[in-house]
């Protein structure tokens, strides 16, 4: 029996091999993924956006799009812990020298570890933060999902008049920057709007019951009921406010994070009429997302969700700046993104404005009958 | 090595920084108390310190001053009813302050700037600030352990009923020892608010506090280095553990159930070169008794 | 007044989830002195096992309930087995017990996150579940109904086993003394993985109640539970299994009448801020015995 | 006699249990005084309600004139009132010198280790002082606790029972050290059980049960009183424990 000093040695230099410079072959161009695959409700998106990442990736090589180029990409897990973000954008960045990172999973995330890859000239393309002020960070910062306040409006405009909305409530996930930034655009449209906001109410990351916050919103009498919340979440909200007996004719309106498939397995026969507005759904009929949709579940045996679409686009915007920059230079990559137009993605023809911002046609989506189609 | 150092900045700084908070926890550990007030207390200095800098303009270094003495004197007004609390009674009334903290940040959103945080933060923490902050804490607390003080908490530590039975006041050495916890915690806040561009409340919660702990019991209770070498491995093992992105949180758990196991008084229990550097009390038997006595008859 | 009521009625059967929870943890350290942070965990393996025995062997949902108590029970033993146990025979220390609690539960999360994904799964839906019933306003599902009623039916089983057994006499006796449960012949061991399995088992009830009824379970659902046990443990006072039954309710009505009357954003801190003011006042919780020594 | 301890009508109950109901005693400056009584009849107790460590429900406790029940035990440890305990409860993980340094050094950091030799040598374990304290044998740790008491610089020096698990040779070593502390000028109180002795040292002795005073005075006449003889020495196996 070894004592346990030399148990401690054999454990620090087993991990000390993690540490050592990374052998970049020079025929290769190495692309950074941090996306949170553990640490809770965040690895749900990050997991989508890993994959679909990967997919692109996979299939880019496989098409020799970048010639006799290999394509790497190096996935690191940060746990959805900010502190973690940083450490991985450093090591993506200075060891593993990568062209570009696509990521991370939270906003918060990446108010911290953005500033690094602009400070180092490394350009970054966001799949799910949808957080305001995210690209004001710098001139290196990207992101293929629209704020909401590029979506929310138009579909909150259209709601209300269509069904003469007078009277509004809103309930939201306080504790999660997504779903806190969806609130405060949905709120601000909202007063915009002229219309009574009756009620607000909250909830927290991992709440599961929600049937205290829908009584009290039941008994203020809204038309309209604004979801701050992520998929799981509203079909908790709206599984609930069924239950509870809120009548069929108020309206529900929810985020992009509502577009999944997930969606109409937890909320079940309550989704129906919960209206969205995004970039993307599974049943778009642009040619390049039904080919997408089977491949990601032929190879994932499960439907993907709002992120994958988004992770698959960030990651093919990557891989297309790269082949126009002809190179590896973190520069000249940085450039053929700022300069993407009407790139073909899964979310339709896609580009990015002057500030960063995805330029893109959101549509109002409407669930019925088990999926979102567009509402008319 | 200046590579090196690029690619591993952030985590070498969290390395100090945890080492910091671990004597934090240490410092209450040693005279019996199971803090979890840690991520509340380093939540207010990092909310001061950060709101100093961003609205007053206030140098950094003064806001670590101001993180600290806010933290101090919240633990404080915190220790003086809380403390008389015991076991692990102590421990849960001190969870509730940090989640109430958390949640008072949450919905103080003219302030805290809520879920979204506050962006944009100048980052003036260094790592050589963080370096000598370490070592002039272990240093102190080092000097505190061998002076009448020290023995104080020893004492303490060591017999609580005897220690009040010689005419030690136990509420009060506890009450200055939280304070100067918080002071530490307040600081580090100060300096976690500087460090990364940005805070939110989700960074300080209950997580914050036990990490702490586990820093401090993990390095082993026996000196003030343990603590710091506990920090070290705890918050260096995830890093090495990323050659194996999918198994790694089920490696990382086990590596942490074995260590338990196999060093059950701590990585600084081991026979170390270090060992001569800690106080001169540290047992050959590791087990606490007061530790377990503290639930009085 | 019927929102009054509906708000009642919401609490109760969220209540009564979190009172069983919350027994199995109290009890384990009422007779072991144990705070076993990987109780949320078992909570999550329970409501997994319990799906997957629906979804996959197709089990009705009885069977699986007490399926799913059964294997969140073993899971439990065998933490003790493998891990708490021969710690204490280690001789470490009691705050290297919450470490290893805490190492084991997130150990349990990342298998089960290998296992099933970080996906939230539901119970598959059946015409049954979906009862529910208006009276004077008020909303009842059938399921809140069900809830309630294993609820107080596991609770009362365990009050059984507690109070009329010979195995609740000598686990009872463990938890007056160990030293003179060893004395008088009491089988400590056995006793002593008796009492984890039933903890697991109450947290693996727990687990498919919330689960069913709230139709998510996933990986990260044991990490909300456990900061509700630590808050019933505390109003009910650490060790006191019929104030852990108890509290859990008053914690379930608390939440709900906090977000009713007055904002659901300080849900959490109402809650917490009641722990606080329960130790400043009582030192030892609201059915805890009050101190007799003072240092 | 001027009482240096006057105990008055302290009561006491847990949870309902009567420990203590109106104990009235008086403890004499440099004399040895023993509390007697069979188990339970709330000897600890009074003991614990004189150094503070349990807080009386009524009744008053004078030290010196001045009122001490209710105040925390280092308050009423640093007015000069130095205690030991049943169970044996030393500074885990410190040397022997270390114990009653910490304990001298309440006195003032100066000449603190000089003081804490000391009360080594009282006790005689001035040879040993750089052991570690959990290694020392039985009696010895019984008498660290005296010698750590005695380095606060009490006035009155209270022992919880001080000769229990003590063989018999080590019994009247004991005895021997009790009068060379009696003789240095200070006041002791003891709680035993072992009467021989009790009647062997004592000046003074109070018997209790049931939490009331039984009987009080000089050692012969307690034994001769009747109370005392059925409610205490009339039952031997309790004489014996």
């Amino acid at each position: 029996m070894s004592s346990p000093y030399q148990r401690l040695a054999a454990l620090l230099v087993v991990g000390a091999l993690g540490l050592g410079p990374s052998a970049a072959a020079a025929d290769t161009v190495t692309i950074g993924l941090a996306q949170s695959i553990t640490g809770g409700s965040p690895a749900l998106y990050g997991i989508e956006q890993k994959n679909a990442a990967e997919l692109a990736v996979d299939e880019a090589n496989a098409a020799k799009l970048l010639g006799d180029r290999k394509i790497q990409l190096v996935h690191l897990d940060d746990g959805a812990d900010r502190g973690q973000t940083v450490n991985v954008f450093q090591r993506l960045i200075g060891r593993d020298k990568v062209v570009a990172i696509i990521g991370p999973t939270l906003s918060t995330g990446a108010f911290a570890a953005d500033p690094i890859a602009q400070k180092a000239g490394v350009p970054v393309v966001a799949a799910s933060n949808t957080a305001s002020g995210v690209t004001d960070i710098g001139d290196y910062i990207f992101r293929v999902s629209p704020p909401e306040d590029r979506v929310t409006p138009g579909v909150l405009k259209t709601v209300v008049d269509r069904f003469k909305v007078k009277r509004v409530a809103q309930i939201y996930g306080i504790d999660d920057q997504l779903t806190k930034s969806a609130y405060n655009t949905q709120k601000k449209a909202l007063e915009a709007l002229g219309v009574e906001i009756v009620a607000t109410e909250t909830f927290q990351r991992g709440d599961v019951e929600f049937a205290a916050q829908l009584t009290k919103i039941k008994a203020a009498q809204p038309d309209l009921i604004v979801l701050g919340s992520l998929a799981e979440e509203s079909a908790g909200i709206l599984r609930q406010a069924r239950q509870l007996g809120i009548p069929k004719e108020v309206v529900f309106v929810g985020t992009q994070s509502s577009i999944s498939s997930k969606f109409f397995e937890l909320a079940g026969p309550a989704a129906e009429g919960l209206i969205a507005g995004t970039a993307w759904y599974i049943d778009s009929p642009e040619p390049k997302n039904q080919e997408f949709v089977k491949k990601y579940e032929a190879r994932f045996g499960r439907k993907p969700d709002i992120y994958s679409a988004y992770g698959y686009d960030a990651a093919s915007l990557v891989i297309n700046a790269i082949k126009e920059a002809g190179s590896g230079d973190r520069k000249a990559v940085r450039d053929n993104l700022a300069k993407t137009k009407n790139f073909p993605g899964v979310l339709g023809p896609i580009g990015f404005d002057a500030g960063r911002e995805p330029v893109i046609d959101p549509k109002i989506l409407v669930a019925s009958g088990g999926r979102f189609v567009i509402f008319k | 090595m200046s590579e090196w150092l690029a690619s591993y900045e952030n985590v070498v700084a969290l390395v100090l920084l945890n080492g910091i908070l671990g004597i934090a926890a240490y410092l209450m550990l040693i005279v019996n108390r199971f803090s979890l007030a840690t991520g509340g207390l380093m939540a207010i200095g990092a909310y001061v310190s950060v709101l100093a800098t961003m609205n007053f303009g206030v140098p950094f270094a003064l806001t670590l001053v101001l993180g600290g003495v806010t933290a101090a004197v919240m633990a404080l007004l915190l220790g003086a009813p809380v403390l008389r609390i015991e076991g692990d009674y102590f421990a849960l009334a001190t969870l509730a302050f940090t989640e109430i903290v958390r949640i008072i940040a949450l919905n103080w959103e003219s302030v805290t700037g809520g879920a979204l945080g506050i962006v944009g933060i100048p980052t003036e923490t260094q790592i050589w600030q963080l370096a000598l902050a370490l070592a002039a804490l272990t240093a102190a607390v080092f000097a505190v352990h061998r002076s009448a003080a020290g023995r104080v908490l020893a004492a303490i530590r060591g017999d609580e009923m005897a220690a009040a039975a010689i005419g030690i006041d136990v509420a009060r050495a506890r009450l200055l020892t939280f304070v100067a916890s918080g002071a530490i915690c307040g600081v580090a806040g100060a300096f976690a608010g500087h460090l990364n561009f940005f805070i939110g409340p989700s960074d300080f919660g209950m997580i914050r506090s036990i990490d702490a702990i586990v820093y401090a019991v993990f390095g082993g209770l026996g000196g003030v280095l343990g603590p710091v070498v506990g920090a070290l491995v705890y918050t260096v093992l995830p890093e090495m553990l990323r050659f194996s992105a999918q198994a790694r949180e089920i490696l990382l758990s086990l590596v942490i159930i074995l260590a338990v196991l196999f060093m059950p008084r701590g990585l600084i229990s081991l026979n170390l070169p270090l060992r001569r550097w800690l106080p001169r009390r540290r047992g050959q038997r590791g087990k606490l008794a007061a530790g377990q006595g503290v639930a009085a008859e | 007044m019927s929102v009054f009521l509906q708000q009642t009625v919401n609490g109760l059967s969220l209540g009564s989830a979190y009172a069983v929870f919350a027994v199995g943890f109290t009890l384990l350290f009422g007779v072991l002195n144990v705070l076993n942070l990987a109780q949320g965990a078992v909570f999550m393996v329970g409501a997994f096992t319990g799906l997957e025995l629906v979804r996959l062997v197709e089990l009705p949902l009885p069977l699986a309930f007490l399926v799913a108590m059964v294997t969140a029970g073993a899971v439990s033993v065998l933490t003790q087995v493998a891990v708490f146990g021969p710690l204490e025979r280690r001789g470490g220390h009691r705050w290297m017990g919450l470490i290893a609690s805490l190492a084991v539960a997130r150990l349990l999360v990342a298998i089960a996150q290998e296992v099933f994904g970080t996906q939230v799964l539901r119970y598959p839906s059946e015409p049954w579940m979906e009862a529910s019933w208006t009276i004077a306003g008020v909303q009842i599902q059938g399921l809140q109904l069900i809830v309630l009623a294993t609820a107080l039916l596991v609770m009362a089983a365990l009050a059984v086993l507690l109070r009329a057994t010979q195995t609740g006499r000598a686990i009872r006796t463990m938890a007056f003394n160990p030293n003179v449960a060893r004395l008088v012949g009491v089988p400590v061991q056995r006793m002593t993985l008796l009492t984890y399995f039933i903890a697991g088992a109450l947290a693996g009830a727990a687990g498919v109640q919330l689960g069913v009824l709230y139709n998510a379970v996933s990986p990260f659902m044991g990490e909300t539970i456990l900061l509700k046990g630590l808050t019933v443990l505390i109003l009910g006072g650490l060790g006191h299994v019929p104030g852990a039954a108890l509290a859990g309710l008053l914690l379930g009505l608390t939440e709900v009448y906090s977000v009713g009357y007055l904002s659901s954003s300080f849900r959490d801190a109402v809650g917490f801020g009641l722990v606080f003011i329960i130790l400043l006042v009582r030192p030892h919780g609201l059915f805890g015995l009050t101190t007799r020594q003072r240092a | 006699m001027t009482a240096l301890l006057e105990i008055s009508h302290v009561a006491k109950r847990f949870n309902g249990v009567v420990a203590l109901d109106g104990v009235s005693a008086r403890v004499g400056r440099a004399t040895i005084t023993a509390v007697i009584g069979p188990n339970g009849s709330g000897k600890t107790s009074l003991l614990n309600v004189v150094t503070g460590f349990y807080e009386a429900d009524r009744g008053s406790v004078r030290f010196n004139g001045t009122e001490i029940a209710g105040r925390p035990p280092h308050w009423i440890a640093r007015l000069g009132l130095a205690r030991t305990f049943q169970h044996i409860r030393l500074f885990e993980g410190f040397s022997v010198f270390d114990n009653v340094h910490v304990a001298a050094e309440r006195r003032g950091t100066s000449h603190a280790r000089r003081r804490a030799e000391q009360a080594l040598e009282v006790v005689g374990l001035a040879a040993v002082g750089r052991q570690q304290a959990d290694a020392l044998p039985y009696g010895h740790k019984r008498r660290l606790e005296i010698a750590r008491a005695l380095a606060t610089e009490p006035e009155i020096l209270i022992l919880d029972e001080p000769a229990a698990g003590m063989n018999a040779t080590e019994k009247i070593e004991l005895g021997e050290l009790l009068f060379t502390i009696r003789d240095l000028g200070k006041t002791i109180l003891l709680v035993e059980h072992d009467m021989d002795l009790v009647m062997g040292i004592s000046d003074y002795v109070i018997a209790l049960n049931f939490g009331c005073t039984l009987a009080a005075g000089a050692p012969a006449a307690v034994r001769q009183d009747p109370q005392v003889i059925e409610a205490y020495l009339g039952r031997p196996e309790a004489a014996d424990a």
